[in-house]
């Protein structure tokens, strides 16, 4: 571990690689400069005070590259899906009421986060002490909640492919395949249209029983869709016919729910809480999970290396961003480039923290400095 | 019933792989309800040769026979009183005591009952409910010797038994061990170091030689018991046994 | 006096931990005692969605048993069947050393994908950890046992039965009773690693690793001090134990 | 024939392994032997980005060592100032007892907080790991001196200093260095926590618990191979010296 | 150089809180280069009795003195031997006999050359290498009188030194040992619970009561070296002072 010293005359910054947990700690302990993360610790930040957004995803370079950029998607084995397309349908139609429910109760679906994350908890950030459920207030707006497979979406996954590849995290069916190969590996919409018909009839089918399935999501408001079905499940039940009623009551997360639909119990769904996207794609792999909510890189490496899953629609769009501390010269992207030009000059390359490589956060980050000709070190 | 010993030869091969000689080629016959003591330097094979009697150990050449019949193995007709202390730390001084008739499948009320009356013999009573390291040396090779004649033995094997003990103790225990033999009269096989004590127990001491050992002489202790150490008769004894010893050890080492 | 001593590091420790706390100023490096302590005093609140830390506590507890109980149940009949015959040790062995070395950590993905998600998983972690030292420490055990115990045994014709429930298995048990006791500690170490298997959301570990990925300090050291604290008082219990099972060693006074 | 006896199992296991991944053929779950010993044979193969596994293992045999002895260095003087001096003991009793328990995992955050991102975060959670193990062996070795052997040099006259260098140092030295050894067992048990912290992307752990979150379970069962040979290797060599150090204890032959 | 012994008594008090009274009241002088045994019933003080004169204890009352100066601690003018071994076994034969000349600061050259002379006088030249666990019991103990020799005291305290060699080894040591003593004639004061040994050796025998203890009888031994053991005289002291212990001692316990 330890720097290295910057190279030449060009401009560096150093990218740490680090769980999101402790990046505000990092950050207000100067051991960084910054940090790109999803959200909410985007929000945690500004809310807390320690730092100051300087560039949400979709801002970031090339221009417009990241507008509505790909984020989290419902995924699911191929098995599963050939063999009970009724449940896998249903899931989705519940996925999808979910979005609509947030997009219109932003407070709400604000509030059931909290507390399926947090349990609605204080948190300290140094001395700084917020309530979860602000935080999440000022999470969830910047997220674009939608579940439509859009052409602009399609685009921004295989802009993701293309990224990967050149980052070398691409090595298997994906390699060499050309965009329509790519695309019929990835997705698969069917479920996606046969749930829009079922929601707009006004009438859910009901799945046969299909016994214990288990779904697998990220403790992150992304998945917020899961959090709302799951929390506020009467509304779902009584509005659409379809909910996931939880096992015991209670704030905080969930791992045992009934997937009711119809008022007829028609599996017991374990919901899996993971640490990261791959981490989540291994489990399918396994089959230990069926289902899973997890960002569409991880899914893209996962179907590359084989794992039978298809991608079937989005669960929202954009919600991750750089952070620097709040007395950095740094408000835009262009002051911040300034900004690591400067220290990279100083011999002190600008120290930003990411989620795993591979990510989202880390595949934009790479991009975004690549194009504005800062190359990117890895400490060791 | 005779102990008989019939050119019995033990060789050990030692972790390094060279050949010990311990017992070169030892008879003797024992006669019944005798007691016999053997003497002779340290490690020529005393122990080894109460392991072959005892039946843990099988000799290299020879056999030994107890009425008639050859050892194959360990037998309750036979009980062997260690070196060390064997005691089961584990077990009450009662506990200990019933051990072998416990293993011989003996109801609890009628091995306590003997078990008690073996304690009583040895003259611990009053310590029946104690553990073992609540004894004193002495008494803790008393609840061994209990131990041993709890079984009824036909012959029993003493290695050493009182080597740890202060001189007084000592004294005591083997008024109190030729005490107990007057009272069940069984053979008595007895290894010490102490000539003294040698004399002052047997009716015959073994004087073994050096490795691979013989026997080297058989003493007659002719007298008449209780002896009284400071006898000139005793002295007599002591002398001839004593010499006897110094001229087998060519080396002190 | 030594009682008195006994608190001064903790009282001086605390002191200086509110002092350099209020000097740095910085909860992210130190957060205040008060911060942590009111933590503490809250027990059945819920923390961060993940449980009170009573529940946890009593979750966590839960899953170090049953591990370290399954890890005894095969360590220990796996121990002295090693330690008395050579043949099983020969056998075992080889993949004994290999396995011993890999940290449980490691076994995350390897326990994911053969027990599922769920309890079997946490255990199979928890097992891992308390397997070796109970195991070791019982193949010492009956190593150990003295070998005149043993023989004693065997003169008096106890079968091997009798000799594996009445001579091994209560000389061994100190020795093993100490592996357990060890063992219990690192069950707890591994808590911690056993509740980051995906699908848990509730137990001490799981908490602490929860707060680490809010970056909540305070809730990380309370949930140290409860862990430090329950293997302490669990110790004491085993220490208790000991005590009054192993009298007969007379070490205790 | 006991040569034989030890590569048995191994096979038994090897060719059950293979078995069992060709019935399940799902290498998430069980991958082919071949797969793995693809990744062992290339030892210098880039893997997942996370540098090849020789880079990898000679990374974490640095930090493990560093980790390792800084524990030594402190735990040694410590345990013979405790072990030697009861108030120190009495001292620093309490605090280590609490701090014993605490696993290394839930160090983490503290590590990052106190000393930042880097080497030195790494080696503290190693070096945590390896105190304890260390320290309580050094105490153990220094209390269990022979009084004897203390007490003739102060016959002699010898000062403290000349007592500790003396006889103190030499009379514990087995019982520090087998303390040595069991903690470098443990220290490579920490290598996998220690490499989970912020900043790090090489060596065995962080390619471990890589290859965990994209499922190439090949990967991760070379790693733990890895691990567990690099300790046996270094067992053996801790052996080695033990055997040639500590010829005195006459224990080896 | 005179020793005397005056009034002194000593009390423990044990872990239980309970007193012992060890010495009662004792009072001797011992003249110079003179060799006198201490016998007496075990537990009764002689070890106590030993350590106040080598300053390692102090008494509860009453002072020793040497050469009319009170005793306070260990003094380079006395050597004890302890009833224990007690020799470094981390040390060379050579390199433990140098001990007190090494802590007593003497040069390389010159504390190898004296320890070769003691090496010598006590026929272990070949053995200079050696480590200790390579010795026979008797080869050790000749090492500790080396060793003790080689500092040149004025007083040699011998506990027990023989207890635990066998009697052909024991034999051959007395008459070392008085050799020795006759070359370098210093005050000897030496613990044996062998009443054989101290007639062999000693001018006067110091007969202790039970405890709390002090001097019986000092017995004259008249006779001139080397003694004959087998001779009238001798069994005449002999059967004196073993009479005088057997009434001493009430119990055998
Ligand atoms: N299992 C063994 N392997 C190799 N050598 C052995 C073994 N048992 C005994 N010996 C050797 O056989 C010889 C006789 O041993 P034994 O114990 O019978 O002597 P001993 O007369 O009882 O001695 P002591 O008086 O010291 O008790 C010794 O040289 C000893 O080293
Ligand atoms: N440190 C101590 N604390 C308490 N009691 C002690 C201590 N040291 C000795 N004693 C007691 O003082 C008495 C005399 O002990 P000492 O060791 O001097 O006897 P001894 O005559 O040398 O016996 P032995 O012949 O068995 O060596 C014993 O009863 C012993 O229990
Ligand atoms: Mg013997
Ligand atoms: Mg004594």
């Amino acid at each position: 571990t330890g720097e290295q010293p910057s190279t030449g005359g060009e401009a560096t910054v150093d990218v740490i690689y680090s769980a999101t947990g402790p990046m505000p700690m990092l950050l207000s302990t100067d051991q960084i400069d910054g940090y790109m993360a999803w959200q909410p610790f985007v929000a945690v930040a500004t809310v807390s005070g320690i730092g100051k957004v300087v560039s949400y995803s979709q801002d970031m370079p090339p221009a417009g590259m990241w507008t509505d950029h790909t984020c989290c998607a419902f995924a699911a084995r191929t098995d599963i899906m050939q063999e009970r397309s009724d449940l896998v349908n249903a899931l989705s139609a519940l996925t999808i009421a979910a979005n609509d429910y947030i997009k219109q109760n932003p407070d709400k679906a604000a509030e059931l986060s909290a507390d399926w994350l947090y349990g609605k908890d204080d948190m300290t950030f140094g001395n700084v002490t917020v309530n979860s459920v602000n935080v999440l207030k000022a999470s969830i707006p910047t997220l674009k909640f939608t579940s439509d497979p859009s052409e602009a979406w399609i685009q921004s996954n295989d802009n993701f492919v293309v990224s990967l590849r050149e980052l070398g995290y691409i090595t298997g069916s994906l390699k060499d395949a050309d965009p329509a190969t790519v695309n019929s590996e990835l997705f698969d919409f069917g479920p996606y249209e046969q749930a829009k018909a079922m929601l707009a009839n006004g009438s859910i089918t009901t799945p046969a029983n299909a016994g214990t399935i288990a779904l697998g999501y990220l403790p992150s408001d992304h998945h917020a869709a899961l959090f709302v079905a799951v929390k506020d499940w009467q509304y779902f039940n009584d509005t659409y016919g379809i909910a996931l009623k939880p096992a015991s009551e209670g704030s905080g997360a969930v791992d045992t729910a009934d997937l009711i639909v119809n008022g007829e119990k028609v599996a017991t769904v374990k919901l899996v809480k993971g640490e990261g996207g791959s981490q989540l794609m291994t489990l399918a792999a396994q089959d230990t999970i069926q289902f899973a909510f997890v960002g569409t890189p991880p899914a893209i490496t996962a179907i590359d290396k084989g794992t039978p899953i298809k991608i079937l629609h989005p669960l929202q769009t954009e919600g991750s961003g750089l952070v620097v501390s709040a007395d950095a010269p740094a408000n835009d992207w262009q002051s911040f480039i300034a900004w690591a030009k400067q220290r990279a000059a100083e011999g002190k390359p600008l120290k930003i923290a990411s989620p795993p490589k591979g990510s989202i956060q880390d595949v934009q980050l790479r991009a975004a400095l690549g194009d504005s000709n800062v190359v990117v070190n890895e400490a060791q | 019933m005779e102990l008989n010993v019939e050119h019995i030869s033990k060789s050990f091969v030692t972790s390094k792989g060279e050949r010990v000689d311990a017992l070169g080629d030892v008879t003797f016959t024992i006669r019944d309800k005798e007691f016999v003591c053997i003497v002779g330097p340290s490690g020529c094979g005393k122990t080894t040769l109460l392991r072959i009697i005892a039946g843990l150990d099988t000799p290299t050449g020879g056999k030994a026979e107890l009425g008639g019949k050859e050892i194959v193995g360990p037998s309750p007709k036979m009980a062997m009183i260690f070196q060390e202390y064997s005691l089961y730390p584990w077990r009450t001084v009662l506990d200990n005591i019933a051990f072998g008739l416990e293993v011989q499948g003996v109801e609890k009320e009628a091995r306590y009952a003997a078990a008690r009356k073996y304690l009583h013999l040895v003259g611990l009573d009053e310590f029946e409910t104690s553990y073992p390291y609540e004894l004193s040396g002495g008494m803790r090779q008393r609840v061994a010797v209990a131990r041993a004649l709890a079984v009824e033995p036909e012959v029993l094997l003493m290695d050493e038994p009182f080597g740890a003990l202060d001189a007084q103790t000592r004294n005591a225990m083997q008024t109190e061990l030729l005490e107990i033999w007057e009272k069940t009269r069984k053979i008595v096989i007895f290894v010490t170091h102490s000539v003294d004590e040698a004399v002052f127990l047997s009716d015959r001491i073994f004087v073994l030689s050096t490795r691979p050992s013989n026997i080297r002489e058989i003493v007659d202790v002719p007298l008449p018991r209780p002896r009284d150490r400071t006898s000139v008769e005793f002295a007599q004894v002591r002398r001839y046994v004593l010499a006897l010893i110094q001229n087998t050890g060519e080396s002190s080492q | 006096m030594r009682k008195y001593l006994k608190i001064v590091l903790p009282i001086i420790l605390i002191f200086g931990w509110e002092t350099v706390a209020i000097l740095l100023n910085n909860p992210f490096i130190l957060p205040r005692i008060e911060a942590v302590v009111a933590v503490l005093l809250e027990p059945t609140k819920n923390i961060l969605g993940s449980g009170s830390l009573l529940e946890g506590a009593g979750l966590s507890l839960y899953r170090v048993l049953l591990g370290f109980l399954t890890a005894a149940a095969v360590a220990i009949p796996l121990g002295i069947l090693m330690g008395r015959y050579p043949t099983v040790q020969d056998l075992a062995d080889s993949v004994i050393q290999l396995l011993r070395p890999i940290p449980p950590l490691a076994w995350l993905p390897v326990a994911l994908a053969w027990f599922k998600i769920g309890l079997t998983s946490i255990v199979f972690i928890i097992f891992i950890g308390a397997f070796f030292p109970i195991l070791l420490n019982t193949v010492a055990g009956v190593k150990g046992v003295n070998r005149t115990w043993l023989e004693t045994a065997t003169v008096y014709g106890a079968s091997e039965r009798q000799i594996m429930t009445k001579v091994v298995l209560p000389a061994a048990a100190p020795t093993i009773w100490t592996g357990l006791r060890v063992s219990l500690g690192i069950a707890w170490q591994c808590v911690v690693a056993a509740e980051m298997l995906p699908g848990t959301t509730s137990g001490l570990g799981y908490m602490i690793m929860a707060a680490y990925n809010l970056g909540q300090m305070q809730v990380i050291i309370a949930g140290m001090i409860v862990i430090g604290f329950i293997s302490l008082v669990l110790d004491a219990l085993f220490r208790e134990v000991e005590v009054r099972m192993f009298v007969w060693q007379g070490r205790y006074q």
